[in-house]
Parts: C-alpha cells; structure tokens; sequence
C-alpha cells in the first residue's frame, strides 16, 4: 500500500515525458495529486509500522505525509492555469519534476531507516533544482545555483552525521544498522560521544534545508526566483519533510534519553530564525522574499516548541499544518499579483485590492492568518505554544517571542498593506483573477480558518500521539 | 439566552446581504439597518432580562480547540457596556442610510456596512465571553473590523497611514493579552474566567498580570501615553464608524481591565495609584491637546482620551478603595467609571453623529473654515451644544452626574483617617482642572463652528442635515437628557454591577447611602432647565422686532467674517500656558516695524509621543536593520557557507567537543 | 421650607446691587471724589429695565441664553449656601459640587454669547474668561477639600457649619487662613475686579469680562449686571462666613453679621482696587497658579 | 596493513594543503583526482579483498579518479580558464586556516572514542581534516568551480570515514556516498554549463545579485 503511494506519482511522471498534449500533460498533475491525497486519507487509520520495516507511517508522518498531500493537490490545480500561462517556457521540465518531487517527499516521509531518508531527502533536493530555474534568467539560476552549493553541503554533513550516529550503534561487533527502530531500541546504550557529534551534524544539515537561520540564506533567493506554486512547496512541503528529518534526529536523542542538549539547540536557533527574520522584514520591498523570510521565522517557532516540550510540542505540530496551508495561500496569491504587476517589488505593487479583489483579499486575509490573528489557525497554535513557554515557566523567552512577533508583524504588515490598498496606477498587465488560480488558496485559507474555530478529533489525536512520539524517554 | 445569540447573530451579519446586492445598492442598505435594529432590539431585550431578576445569563458549550469553551456570561458589568453599544449601534446604523449612501459610495458602502456590523456583534461576543480563547476571538474581531472601518477610505493616504498605525497598535496590545491570558491560565488553571475575587495571587505573577494588562487593555483604550493610534484613526473613518469606535469600542479596554481586576482577590494598592496617576495624565493632556487642535475630528479623538483618562482615574480610585478596604470609595469610584463609560459612549458618538452632519454640510474639517452654522443648521448646532454642555459635565446633562460621583469619591477619601487612600483626593483638582479646560474647548468648538458669521464659502452655502441623520442625534441627547435630569433611575444597574465587580453583595450599601442626593440633583436640573427656556423665551418675547445693527466693532469702520477670532486665537493663551507639555510649532505671526508687510501665522500641535517619540525610533531601528542586512545577507555564498561551518563549530563547542 | 426659600432669595436680591455701590463709593472717596450715590446700581437697574434692545445682525438665540443663565445660576446656587449663620435652604451631600459646576454653566453660557457677536474684541474677553477661569478652579477645589476634611461633611451647610469659631482655635486655624487667601484671589477673578481685571476699563483691549457683554443692551444688560452682583454677593458670603464664623443664636443677630461682613468685604475690594494697580495679563495666570500652590500647602497642613 | 593506510592518508592530507595552497586550477583538479584514486584503495586495505571492497574501491576510482576529474577538467577547456583568480583570502592565510583545520580535526578525533580495531589508524582525523579543507575551499574561492573542487574534497572527507562503516552497515554508505557524489557533480556539471551560457564567466562574485 505505502509502496503503492510512493511509486504512484512515477507512473505519470513517466507518462508525461511520452505525453505529446500540453494541456494533459499539465492536468496530469492534479490528477495524480487527487489519486495521492486519495491513499493518504485510505492510509490515515492505519497500523503503526511494524518493527524494522525499511518504510512504515508513525503519527509524525502521517502527519507530514497529510499536509504535503493537500499542499500538493492545491498546488497541482494551480499548476494548470498557471502553466496554461506560461507555454512558453513549457511543462515538459516541470510536470515530470513535480511528480517525482512527490514521490521522493513521500519516501522521505515514510522512510523507517535513516539511509532511506536522507538518499530520499537528497532526491528531493535533485529535483527541486530545475523548479527554481524555472524562469531560465540570470536571477533563476543564481538563486538555483546557491541552493544547490547550500543544500549538497548541508546534505553531506547530514550524511556524516548519519555515519557517526551508525558508528555510534558499532559497539559490541554486533552489525549495526541504521533502521530507525532498531537505533530507537538500541538507543540507551549508544556512545554518546558519537551520538551527540551526529546529532549536532544533523541539526546542521537537515537544518540547513528546512532553512532556519543562520543556514536559511539560500530561502530568499530560492522563493523569490521560482514560481509561485514552488515556493509554495518549498515553504510548506520540503520544509516540513526536512523538519521531520530533524524530528527523527530529536527522537533518537529522547530515546536516549539527553534530549536537554538537543533542546537547547533547537530553542536557539528557533530563536535566532526568529530574530533574523525580524531583522529582514522590517521595510522588506520584496513581497517574495518577505515571505521566504516570514517562513524561516515560521521554521524558528516550530524549532522553538518542539525545543521547549510539552503542550509546546502540540502546538508546533498543529503549528506545522497551520503554516503549510498558509503559507501556500500566501505564495499562491503573491504569484497571481507578481503576475498582475509584472513585479513582486513595492516600487510597482500598489493598491492590489483593487486591481486582484480576490487575490489581494486573500493575500491580506493571509497575512492577517500568519501573523497569529484569531480566528485562523496559526492564532491557536502560536496561543498554545505560548501556552507551553508558560507551562515551562520560561517566563523571559515567552517575551522575546511576543517581542519579535510583534516586530515581524510591523515590518509585514507595512509591506503588505503598501502592496494590497491604495490606490494602482493603471493596471499594468491584462491579468484577472481565474478560478483555478484563485481557488486552491481560498480552499488553503478556508482550511486555516476551520483549524482556528474548530480542532477535529481525529486530528487532535493524532497531534496527540505525534508530541507523546516526541516526549518518549526511556 | 436566545434573545442575545439571536442579536449577536442578527449584528453580526447585518451587513451580508448587502454583499450580493447591486453595487448601486438598492435596498440593501437599508435591509442592514433594519437587521442591526432588530439586533440591538433582540440585545436589549437580553440585558431587560438579566437585570430584572439579577441573575446572569449564562451559555456553555463545548469547543473543540485546545483550552476552547463556548463559555458565555452576561451579567450586570457587561451589560453596563452593551446598553450603549446597542443604542449607538443602532442610530449610527440609521444615520449611515443618510450619511454613507451607497450610491454616493459605491465603492466601499458595502464593506462598511459589513464591518459596522461586524464590529457591534465583536464587541457584544467579547463583553459576554467568559473564555479566554473566545475573548480573544472577539477581540481580534473586533479589532480588525475596526481597521477596516478606518480604512474605508484607503484611497486617501492619511486613512491608510491611520489604518496602519491603528493595526500595528491594536496587534501589539493583542500580544501582551496572549501572554496575560496564558499568565492567568497558570494562575486559574483553566482558561475559563475565575469568578470574582476568585483569584488568590499574590507577587510577581500578579504585578505581571496587572501590568500586560495595563499594557494590552490600555493600548484600546487609548490611555497616554498608548493613545498614539487613537487621534489618527477617529478622524479617518466615517463619522458614524468613529462614534461606534470612540463611544463604544475603546470602553472594551476598559471592560478588561475592570474585568480582570475583578478577578483578584487582594489588590495591592500601587495598582489603584499607577492607574489614577495614568488617568490623570491622560485627561489633562488629552484635553490639552484636544484644546490645540484645529480639526474637528482629531478634537473630538483627543478628548475621548481625555474621558477615558476621567474613567481610569475613577477606576484607580475603586481600586485603592479596595486595597484600603474602603466601600464607600469602591462603590463612588467604580459607579461613577461605569456611569463615565455609558455617559461618554452617548455624548462622544453624539458629538461625532453631529460633527459628521457639519463636515457632511461644509466638506472640510477644518475649524477656521466654519463660522455662523446655527443660522443654517439650527438643529444640528443645538444638538452640538447639547453634546458640548454634557462632555464639558455640566448640570443638566449626564456628564455632571459621574463627575459628581467622583467628586463624592475623592472627598470621601479625604476625610478617612489615617493610613488610607489620600492619593484619590488628588482627584478633585484634576477633575477640576480638566474640566475647566474641557469647558474652554468646547466653547472654543461650538463658538467658533456655528456661532458669529461664516468664515468660508462653503460655511455659507451649508444645509442643514436631513432627518435621517437629525433623529439619532435626538435619541442620544435625549438618552444624555434623560441621565441627567432622571438619575436615580440608573442606580439599581450601577448598584448591581458593583456588587458583582468587588464580589460583595453589601457592597452595594456602599452606594445607596451617597446616592440618596440623586433626587436634589434631579428637581434642580429641573428647576434650572424650566427657568433657562423660561428666561430666554421671555427675553426673546421681550427683544422681537428690536433694532437690528451691525456687532459694535469697537470703532473699527469695516470689520470682517476674517477678522472673528477662530480656533487658534482662542485657544493660545491657554496652548502658550500648557507649551511645556506641547511643544506646539508656531511659524510666523510676528509684525515688525511701524509698517508691517503682510505676514502669515500657522500653528500646529503634533502628538507628543507619536510624533515626537515613536517616529524617530522606528525609523532608526529600520535604518539599523537596513544596514544589518546589507551586511549579513551579501550575496556571496562563500560567506554562507561560513555560516554554516560557525553554527556547526558553535554548536559542536556547546555540546562539549574540543 | 418655602417661606425659609423665599426669604431667602429675598435678602439676596435686595441686598445684592448695594455691594456694587458699596465699592464704587469707597474707590470715589479713596480718588477724593463725592461719588455716585450708594443705590445707583438699583437705578441703572431700573433704567435699564425700561430700555428697549439692539441686537447684532449676526447673533442668534445663543446671544440672549447668556444673561439668563448669568441671572438664574446665582440664584439657584444661593439656594445651596448657608447665609452666614442662616441655613441654606436646600442641602444635601454633595451640593458643593453642583455649587461650582452651575458657575461653569454659567461661565459656558457667557462666553458663548459672546462668541456669538462674531466680534474679535468679545472672542479675546471669552478667550481670557475661560483661560483664567480654569486656573482658578483648582484652587477653589483645594479650598474646599481643606473645609471637607475638617467639617467631616460633604454639604456647603456643614462645611461652613458651627464647627468654624473651634477649628480656627485649633492647628487647622493657619490652613484656614491661607484658604481665606485663597478665597480671596478666586472672588476678585471670578468677579473680574482689579487686579485681575478692571470694570470700567474704557479700552477694549484689556479688558476681561466688560468686552464680552459690549453688545448687549437694555434689560439683557440689566440682567447682566444683576446677575453680575449676584455673583458676587453668594461668593462673597463664602468668605464671609469663614472670616466671621460666629453663631448667636438669634437670626436676627445672625443676618446683621452676615450683612455686615458682606459690606465690609465690599469696603475691602474697594480698598484693593483703590491701591493696587491692575496687574499685566501675562501676569494673571502666574498669581493664579501661586494661589493654587498656595492652597496645597493648606491642604497639606490639614492632612498632615 | 595499518601502515600503508596511514601512509595513503598522509599523502590525503599533503594533498589537502597542495590544494588550499596552489593558485592553479588544473593542478588543483589532478590533485583532486589523485586524492580520489587513493582514496579508492582505502577499503581494500582496510577491509581485505573482499568482492563488497572490490566493488566499492572499483566505483570509487571510476568516480573519483576519473569521471568527475574529466569533468572538471572539460568545464575548464569550455570556459578557457587556467588560474584560480584573486581567492577571497590569500593563499598563504588559507594555508595557515587549513594547518589550523587539521589541528582541530585531530582535536576532535580524539573527543570520539574510537573501536579497538580503529585504534590506531589515522582515519577519523584524516576524514575530517580533508572535510574541513573542503569547507576551508569553498569558503575562501570565488569562482564556481573551485567551490566545486572544494565539495569533491569534502565529499573525500566523508568517504574516508564511511570506509569504516562500509562493512557494519554494508550497502547505506557506498549508496550514500556514490549518489552523493553523482548528484552533486552531475547537477553542478550542468549549472557550470548554464552559468557559463548565461555570464560567460563561472566567477561567483558575479553570481551575487540577490541580496537583503
């Protein structure tokens, strides 16, 4: 079945390269992504994975594995209109990409074996580079070229890691193994020396990857060069897998029962992404890149709750699902009003509201939801990681993290509302809002809303086991 | 229960309907105020109820968010705040019909009337919830409604800045709430509101609870030196929408902080005096400030800062009552601020609903363009100058009748002896000062706008306002006539709501023995508005068919409209007085030499911490991280790689290799 | 309790236009002129009465509202206030407020009217009036917290009650005398006398509270005046009963004293305005800002 | 065998410096090549002939010591570059870094306790100091394709250590390590060619135009 799903998307991948209509071509996609989120949800109640299996789904992942899916269907909707679009620069590099894009974030987020995850994340890495380069310009293939020198960097020191935690499981003579529940039994008894090397090694790689900082500075380049929809899922797919990635290394440690060194870093650098972001997006001309910014804060809180524990925990997780959705409207509607305006810089974008009713609408409205206004989704996570902070009685980083909120949401909230009210010039493209272009977001949005008022219990329960898989000690 | 959830709902969604009507409008508008009327009705008809029988409404559901309960409580504290909610809900809503027509505007009628009334049926959940999660639901709503009600004119520059700043303060203060609520959630184990005096805590989680509270709840209030959205933002939105947010929405600030103090068993008396301290800051230099301006709305904005200063002041003295165990100080203090809020939520929006006829008659706001309106808007002006008479607490309108109450507070507290709260008598002075610079101001306002001849053009051609706009101004100078010439009829609401607020049912003898006086007060407001209408319709019977001539102008030969004194000159002396807390700029006006060439004079009063302080702060931490950036994020990906290897270097010496 | 209240206005209204006399007589034997006769105010009174009106051609019913409340709000506010050792009328807690709240109505009405002329020269007397005004409040407010805080009552009728004559004796006596200062300064403003301002001024330019009142005419201005001695005969009586605290217990005795003191206090701003000179406007708000630091420290010697 | 291990990695580490030291690129790519060719003869000596040796000594010397070499070195011929250009740092300080980087390598190595059979051998220190020489390359070069040099030497580095995985955790580490590569290379190959279309230079202080 798990199989089933990860080889799923290859089928048409395949497919398109042999496929000579454009237009099915591109309607390959959310097709495939309907037939994903399909299985997903068949998979959703089903049996934890059984011990020393190379791919199986825990809480964690189904989770991840749930909001990839809908990232992807939403996205793969507005790949359509989006490509129909852009024939010039054609889908035969895109669809296949896509595809195999998810097919390899679904293997990395059912991989039981450390091996398998990283060979799964890197092939992710693989095929995210000619999405940036999509536009084919000096910019695109700058932005591709420091993603891929940051990315394989950080993949390798993540390959090390992996190397000492396997060395760490050599004591004994017995065979070591990097499967992920044999590590989680062994865990007691693994040198620590080791293990703590591997741990910081991959803190550093995958951390790398989910972009917090100080390793984010490919993000900006990446999101602002490539098209709306990957951003997209960058920021809210890839991201996620690599922050599950980080979780494993997280588990490993708690089995082992020194989670304090661990939890230190990630509320360290949850902090710094923080502080960073505050940094760069106070007066940030580039709706873009103020976004991929406004992700690697996103990124910092959920290393932020996971590092604090606790009820912190289930709010980064719920946290998790929360900034997937938004930040998928946020970079679709960003793209439909670069379109509109022929630029993604404040010295044109003006007044979008006016010209896009819709996608400014929805742009505010997602900038109001990021920012932790009630009653959407990112309002009760970011509460309950509050919440946690508390619980913690960690009075003084509560503050800093209400203080830098409070910043971010100042340096957002000038460039959004300079780019959406006021009033636009004449309006510079023939662009008007289309229904598959409008629609995945307004769904994206109207899901973050639902989470806000109304938590499912299905899902609580699932959250629910996720932070137990996390707070384990033996 | 039904009838509030029927009102909140019917509120709440007045406006949507008017989302599927033609953007000419058509009936929908008129649609939108009949479903806020019957909202307001359907709210009215909940409160009737709660205060007959004494007993609190009450609705729980379950809600499943983390820490989430559908927890409402309408009791008599709340209802002290939804009374005029619904009053001014419902005559803005009927005004608007007049003053915002969606033909006139088709642009932005509809989002206005969606958001006016998203904001009534924000604040009627928010006075009811008894949940903190759902509180800040409300709040948010509320909040935000209120931007997009100030940017209804987000084609205007000034809007959208005021907007922005508006958001910015509003999102900050929210902040400091989730940290007081997730506070309070530690103390009080749930997120549910702990009863009165319910809350035993005592120390540093205390004062840290008081204080985000101070700073949250003081943000929306508007109390100095928070107040630097609040100037901006009443004089951009539409005037009803600024009597929605000056009357009724910036009194939610005070709702928490009344609220939340209720819930704390012993009160440490520096609460009570930081927030006497910070009211009387706030009403003098709000009124200090109103006194400088020259446009109408931004006079208005700045004195309700003044009032809300008069609201803390007499809040802090409830509070020191308490702390001393005062009643008689507790009961004068906390009536006379929950009189004080429905009084200023009536004249305010009284004010602004008239100020809006004025502006809606002459196009400008501007003081020194008006001039001799109560020629051609007779009702309008004498509506104003009920209004006027009332802010300023004179007899025999209801302002008189809470400063009353403070004024028994404070010298109440005068005469306990020994160690007690002698920092509330400071109260009497001030709420003398302030009143007499409230007095000076708003005869300045409605001398200079519809007394003497018309400065302008436009002042000259004004109409008078049609009765669409004139009957909701009615019904609040009556509503402002009525409290204050039948004042005992508000006492079993006050009596109520403090017993509920000090968790004391005797609390209430407290205030029956002070308020016995009501009746003197009422039979001489009597006497003396029945010999006032006496008096002037003898001396107008005894003046008709008099000689008419020209104002004596002290031999001048041809003397003009130009020449009146306007705002400006009649407030100098006494801005020139207050210079020190000011800092007006004041360009020109100076005549030299026997011959003096034709000169120019401007004054102009920007806000103290706004202007003066906030600015010039964000903009130099911008410039920092301006240059922050250019340094960190250089676009060589050597040096990011160099991050790399730090963090991991870092990292590796923190967990303890080398 | 009628006849009590009507007797009451009575001494008022007869007794009140001889103040106004009083001082002009003394101020022309201070200048070693015969001066008017003692009852003139009555005359200009009657005459007045008589008179027809002229009225502005910009003014409206604002205009006249002005005399009728300089005329009703004395009276009323008599109704509150123990004449010397006579009783007040009406009393209840708290009346001391509403005493000085119908003064402000009446100084709002005032100024209003005189706006009303659209007349520059009246805009600067309203502008003045309320500037001054609203400094003098606070120290008429520390005044009276000093008399609450040793009557122990909230009521005019209590705070200038029997209890006066022990608490001069005792410490609060220095307090006591600075608030009869204190007292003293916020009469001569509020009655715009020298030197705060000078009645029969002929220059337009510094006068107060004559600029205002320059366009009215006939029984309007007879209301004015009226109501102007009014003013100054109920604030007076303040003073009065607090410089002469005695009560005999029979209320003819009473009324003398009380009538006595009023003349003498009327001798005493006579002599004021004989000797001193007129101070300069930028000046005012500095005496008057003393005063309130003045009555402060009152406050604080009763306190302590 | 231990002594011919040590001896191949010294000359590994020798190798490390002649790169942080040399100002031209093609020596640069031999020595890269070279040091890939040695290192390909690391499990062999380690481990003994095995046919699981064989193959990952065989793949390692395609790979390393020719295939990407050749690359390289077509790259060059393409663009026509023959001198690392002005480095961010002179040579002499990088050279400085590196004996620094490997001092701190051995530093560390020490920190890890090691199994009895590793004891003695220089492995754990030589993999990281010529992981550490790659960082040292790619953050003081400018042009691309040194940074690409750069990456081979750290990617050396981790092979070095995963020979002492390659028979506990047989299959992981050689899938790893060749994909790694393989992935790395190939895709940077091709960029190389499309930077140089796009600037007709492989500089990356041209490549800087995103900032802030």
């Amino acid at each position: 079945m798990l199989v089933a799903l990860i080889l799923l998307p290859l089928l048409p991948a395949a497919l398109s390269l042999v496929l000579p209509w454009y237009q099915l071509r591109s309607w390959l996609l959310p097709a495939t992504g309907a037939a994903h989120l399909g299985l997903v949800l068949l998979m959703a109640g089903g049996a934890p994975p059984t011990p020393h299996s190379w791919i199986g789904l825990d809480a964690l992942s189904r989770l991840v594995l749930l909001v990839t899916s809908l990232l992807f269907l939403g996205c793969a909707f507005y790949a359509v209109d989006y490509l129909a679009m852009r024939r010039d620069r054609g889908n035969r590099v895109m669809v296949p990409c896509l595809l195999v894009f998810l097919s390899a974030m679904t293997l990395a987020i059912s991989a039981r074996h450390l091996g398998l995850l990283w060979v799964a994340v890197e092939t992710t890495t693989l095929v995210s580079a000619p999405l940036i380069y999509f536009n084919r310009n000096r910019l695109s293939i700058e932005a591709t070229w420091k993603y891929l020198l940051l990315c394989s960097v950080g993949i390798a020191l993540a390959m090390l890691g992996l190397m000492f935690v396997g060395y760490s499981a050599l004591g004994g003579g017995a065979a070591a193994s990097l499967h992920f529940d044999w590590l989680l039994e062994r865990a007691p008894s693994l040198s620590r020396p080791w293990l703590h090397a591997g741990f910081v090694f991959l803190l550093v790689g995958f951390g790398t990857k989910v972009g917090l900082a100080p390793l984010h500075s490919w993000k900006p380049d990446a999101y602002g060069e490539a098209p709306a929809l990957v951003g997209a899922l960058l920021s809210g797919g890839l991201t996620s897998v690599s922050f599950l990635a980080i979780l494993r290394a997280m588990q490993l440690m708690s089995a082992a029962g020194d989670q304090l060194m661990a939890r230190q870093a990630l509320v360290g650098l949850g902090l710094l992404s923080l502080l960073l972001a505050a940094v760069f997006m106070v007066r940030q001309p580039d709706i873009k890149r103020m976004l991929a910014y406004s992700s690697v804060e996103h990124m910092g809180i959920l290393a932020l709750g996971v590092g604090i524990g606790g009820l912190a925990t289930f709010g980064a997780l719920l946290h998790l699902i929360n900034n997937a959705l938004t930040k998928g409207c946020l970079f679709l509607t960003a793209g439909n009003i670069q379109r509109a305006f022929a630029s993604k810089h404040l010295s044109e974008v003006r007044g979008a509201l006016s010209v896009l009713p819709l996608s400014g609408g929805l742009f505010l409205a997602g900038f109001l939801a990021i920012t932790g206004a009630p009653p959407f989704g990112p309002f009760l996570s970011e509460f309950t990681i509050l919440r946690g902070l508390f619980a913690a009685d960690r009075p003084f980083i509560a503050a800093a993290f209400l203080l830098l909120l409070a910043v971010i949401f100042i340096g957002m909230g000038a460039t959004v509302l300079a780019a959406t009210q006021g009033e636009a010039g004449e309006p510079p493209g023939r662009f008007k809002d289309r229904l598959l272009l409008v629609a995945p977001p307004l769904v994206m949005l109207l899901l973050v809303l639902g989470l806000g008022l109304y938590l499912p219990e299905p899902l609580r329960q699932l959250l629910e086991a996720g932070a137990h898989l996390l707070e384990v000690r033996s | 229960m039904g009838w509030f959830v029927a009102g909140l709902l019917l509120l709440g969604f007045s406006g949507v309907p008017g989302l599927f009507a033609a953007r000419a409008g058509g009936g929908a508008e008129k649609l939108a105020c009949l479903l806020v009327w019957a909202g307001a009705a359907c709210g009215t008809l909940a409160v009737w109820e709660v205060l007959k029988h004494g007993v609190p409404l009450v609705l729980d559901l379950p809600w499943a968010i983390p820490g989430g309960a559908l927890a409402l409580r309408v009791d008599a504290l709340a209802a002290v705040f939804l009374l005029p909610l619904f009053l001014v809900a419902a005559s803005g809503a009927l005004y608007g019909l007049a003053y915002w027509p969606q033909r006139a505007h088709p642009g932005n009628g509809r989002r206005l009337r969606l958001f006016f009334g998203l904001i009534s049926a924000g604040v009627m959940l928010l006075l009811s919830a008894a949940n903190s999660l759902l509180f800040l639901l409300a709040w948010e709503f509320m909040a935000l409604s209120g931007f997009f009600l100030i940017t209804t004119e987000e084609h205007q520059s000034e809007a959208r800045e005021a907007g922005f700043i508006y958001l910015v303060a509003t999102h900050t203060g929210t902040l400091a709430l989730f940290a007081l609520f997730a506070l309070l959630e530690q103390a009080a184990g749930s997120l549910l509101f702990p009863g009165a005096g319910a809350l035993t805590l005592k120390g540093a989680e205390a004062a840290a609870i008081f204080l985000l509270g101070l700073f949250g709840f003081g943000l929306k209030a508007g109390l100095v030196p928070l107040h630097i959205w609040l100037p901006g933002a009443h004089a951009a939105a539409p005037s009803h929408a600024s009597a929605l947010l000056s009357g009724v929405m910036i009194k939610t600030g005070i709702y928490g902080l009344t609220r939340l103090t209720s819930f704390f068993a012993e009160i440490p008396p520096w609460w009570g005096a930081t927030l006497l301290a910070l009211g009387i800051l706030s009403g003098i230099l709000g009124v200090a400030l109103a006194l400088a301006q020259h446009d109408l709305k931004r006079l208005l904005a700045y004195h309700s800062v003044e009032n809300i200063g008069i609201i803390a002041l007499s809040l802090g003295m409830a509070l020191l009552g308490r702390s001393y165990g005062v009643e008689a100080l507790v009961a004068l203090g906390l009536a006379g601020a929950l009189l004080h809020v429905v009084n200023h939520g009536l004249f305010k929006s009284l004010l602004f609903l008239s100020a809006g006829a004025v502006i809606h008659a002459t196009g400008t706001r501007e003081l020194d363009h008006y001039g001799g309106l109560l020629k051609s808007q007779p009702w309008t002006g004498a509506l104003f100058l009920g209004g006027a008479v009332a802010i300023s607490g004179l007899p025999p309108f209801n302002g008189f009748i809470s400063e009353w109450l403070l004024y028994l507070g404070a010298f109440g507290a005068a005469q306990t002896e020994g160690p007690g709260p002698t920092a509330a008598l400071l109260a009497a002075p001030a709420l003398a000062l302030i009143g007499g610079l409230a007095l000076a101001c708003f005869v300045k306002v409605f001398g200079v706008t519809f007394l003497g001849a018309p400065r302008s053009e436009a002042a000259h051609h004004a109409h008078e306002a049609p009765f669409l706009m004139r009957a909701p101004m009615i019904a609040l100078l009556l509503a402002c006539a009525w409290i204050g010439l039948l004042p005992q009829t508000l006492v079993p609401l006050l009596e109520q709501a403090v017993a509920l607020w000090s968790a004391a049912p005797e609390a209430s003898a407290g205030l029956s023995a002070p308020l016995a006086p009501l009746g003197w007060i009422s039979a001489l407001a009597w006497v003396l508005l029945l010999a006032l209408a006496l008096g002037v319709w003898w001396l107008r019977r005894r003046a008709r068919g008099a000689a008419r001539a020209e104002t004596w102008g002290c031999g001048y030969a041809l003397p003009s409209a130009r020449m009146q004194y306007s705002a400006s000159s009649f407030a100098d002396f006494l801005v020139r007085l207050l210079r020190f807390g000011l800092w007006s700029e004041r360009h020109g006006g100076a005549a030299r030499g026997l011959f003096p060439e034709p000169g120019q004079f401007a004054s102009h009063t920007p806000d103290l911490v706004l202007d003066r302080g906030l600015r010039p702060a964000f903009c130099g931490l911008a410039w920092l991280f301006r240059r922050l950036r250019a340094l960190i994020q250089n676009g060589l990906s050597a040096c990011y790689l160099l991050y790399v290897a730090l963090t991991l270097i870092v990292l590796l010496l923190l967990g303890g290799f080398f | 309790m009628i006849a009590h209240l009507l007797l009451h206005l009575l001494v008022l209204l007869l007794f009140a236009p001889l103040l106004p006399g009083v001082i002009a007589r003394t101020k022309a034997r201070f200048a070693g002129r015969q001066g008017p006769p003692l009852l003139q105010p009555y005359y200009d009174l009657l005459r007045l009465w008589r008179k027809g009106f002229v009225l502005s051609r910009t003014t409206t019913w604002v205009f006249s509202a002005g005399p009728v409340v300089g005329l009703v709000v004395p009276l009323l506010a008599a109704l509150l206030l123990p004449f010397g050792a006579l009783s007040a009328p009406l009393s209840f807690e708290g009346d001391l407020i509403l005493f000085v709240y119908l003064f402000a109505l009446a100084r709002f009405f005032t100024a209003a009217a005189a706006l009303d002329t659209g007349s520059s020269f009246e805009g600067m007397g309203a502008a003045r009036e309320v500037t001054f005004s609203c400094l003098a409040e606070p120290t008429l407010m520390f005044a009276l917290l000093v008399l609450a805080k040793l009557s122990g009552g909230l009521s005019l009728q209590t705070l200038f009650g029997a209890h006066l004559p022990a608490a001069w004796g005792s410490g609060a006596g220095p307090a006591l005398g600075l608030i009869l200062v204190c007292l003293f300064v916020v009469l001569l403003v509020e009655n715009s006398r020298i030197p705060f301002d000078d009645p029969n001024t002929h220059l337009e330019l510094t006068m107060i509270h004559e600029v205002m009142v320059l366009d009215h005419s006939g029984p309007a201005f007879g209301m004015i005046l009226y109501g102007a001695a009014l003013k100054l005969m109920v604030l007076g009586s303040l003073l009065v009963r607090l410089a002469l605290p005695w009560n005999s217990g029979f209320w003819l005795f009473d009324l003398l004293i009380y009538l006595g003191g009023l003349l003498l206090l009327a001798v005493l701003i006579g002599v004021v305005e004989s000797v001193m000179a007129r101070l300069r406007l930028v000046r005012v708000p500095q005496v008057l800002i003393g005063t309130s630091l003045v009555s402060v420290f009152a406050l604080v010697l009763v306190l302590r | 065998m231990s002594d011919v291990n040590s001896v191949i990695l010294l000359v590994v580490i020798l190798l490390n410096f002649f790169t942080l030291g040399s100002a031209r690129l093609v020596a640069c790519i031999r020595a890269v090549a070279l040091q890939g060719a040695l290192l390909a003869l690391l499990p062999v000596t380690v481990h003994g002939f095995s046919g699981h040796s064989l193959i990952l000594a065989l793949g390692a010397f395609t790979l390393k010591g020719l295939f990407i070499p050749w690359l390289l070195l077509r790259a060059i011929r393409e663009v026509r570059i023959r001198r690392e250009m002005e480095p961010l740092i002179g040579l002499v300080p990088t050279l400085f870094l590196g004996v620094l980087a490997t001092v701190a390598a051995f530093l560390f190595a020490d920190r890890l306790p090691l199994l009895l059979e590793h004891q003695e051998g220089l492995l754990v220190p030589a993999s990281l100091a010529t992981m550490l020489t790659g960082f040292l390359l790619l953050m003081t070069r400018r042009k691309a394709i040194t940074q690409v040099v750069g990456y081979l030497i750290l990617e050396n580095g981790i092979f070095v250590f995963g020979v002492l995985l390659s028979t506990a955790m047989p299959l992981v580490v050689e899938a790893g390590v060749l994909l790694d590569l393989l992935v790395a290379v190939f895709v940077m190959g091709i960029v190389l060619n499309q930077i140089n279309r796009e600037f007709a230079t492989i500089n990356t202080e041209r490549l800087s135009a995103l900032k802030e």
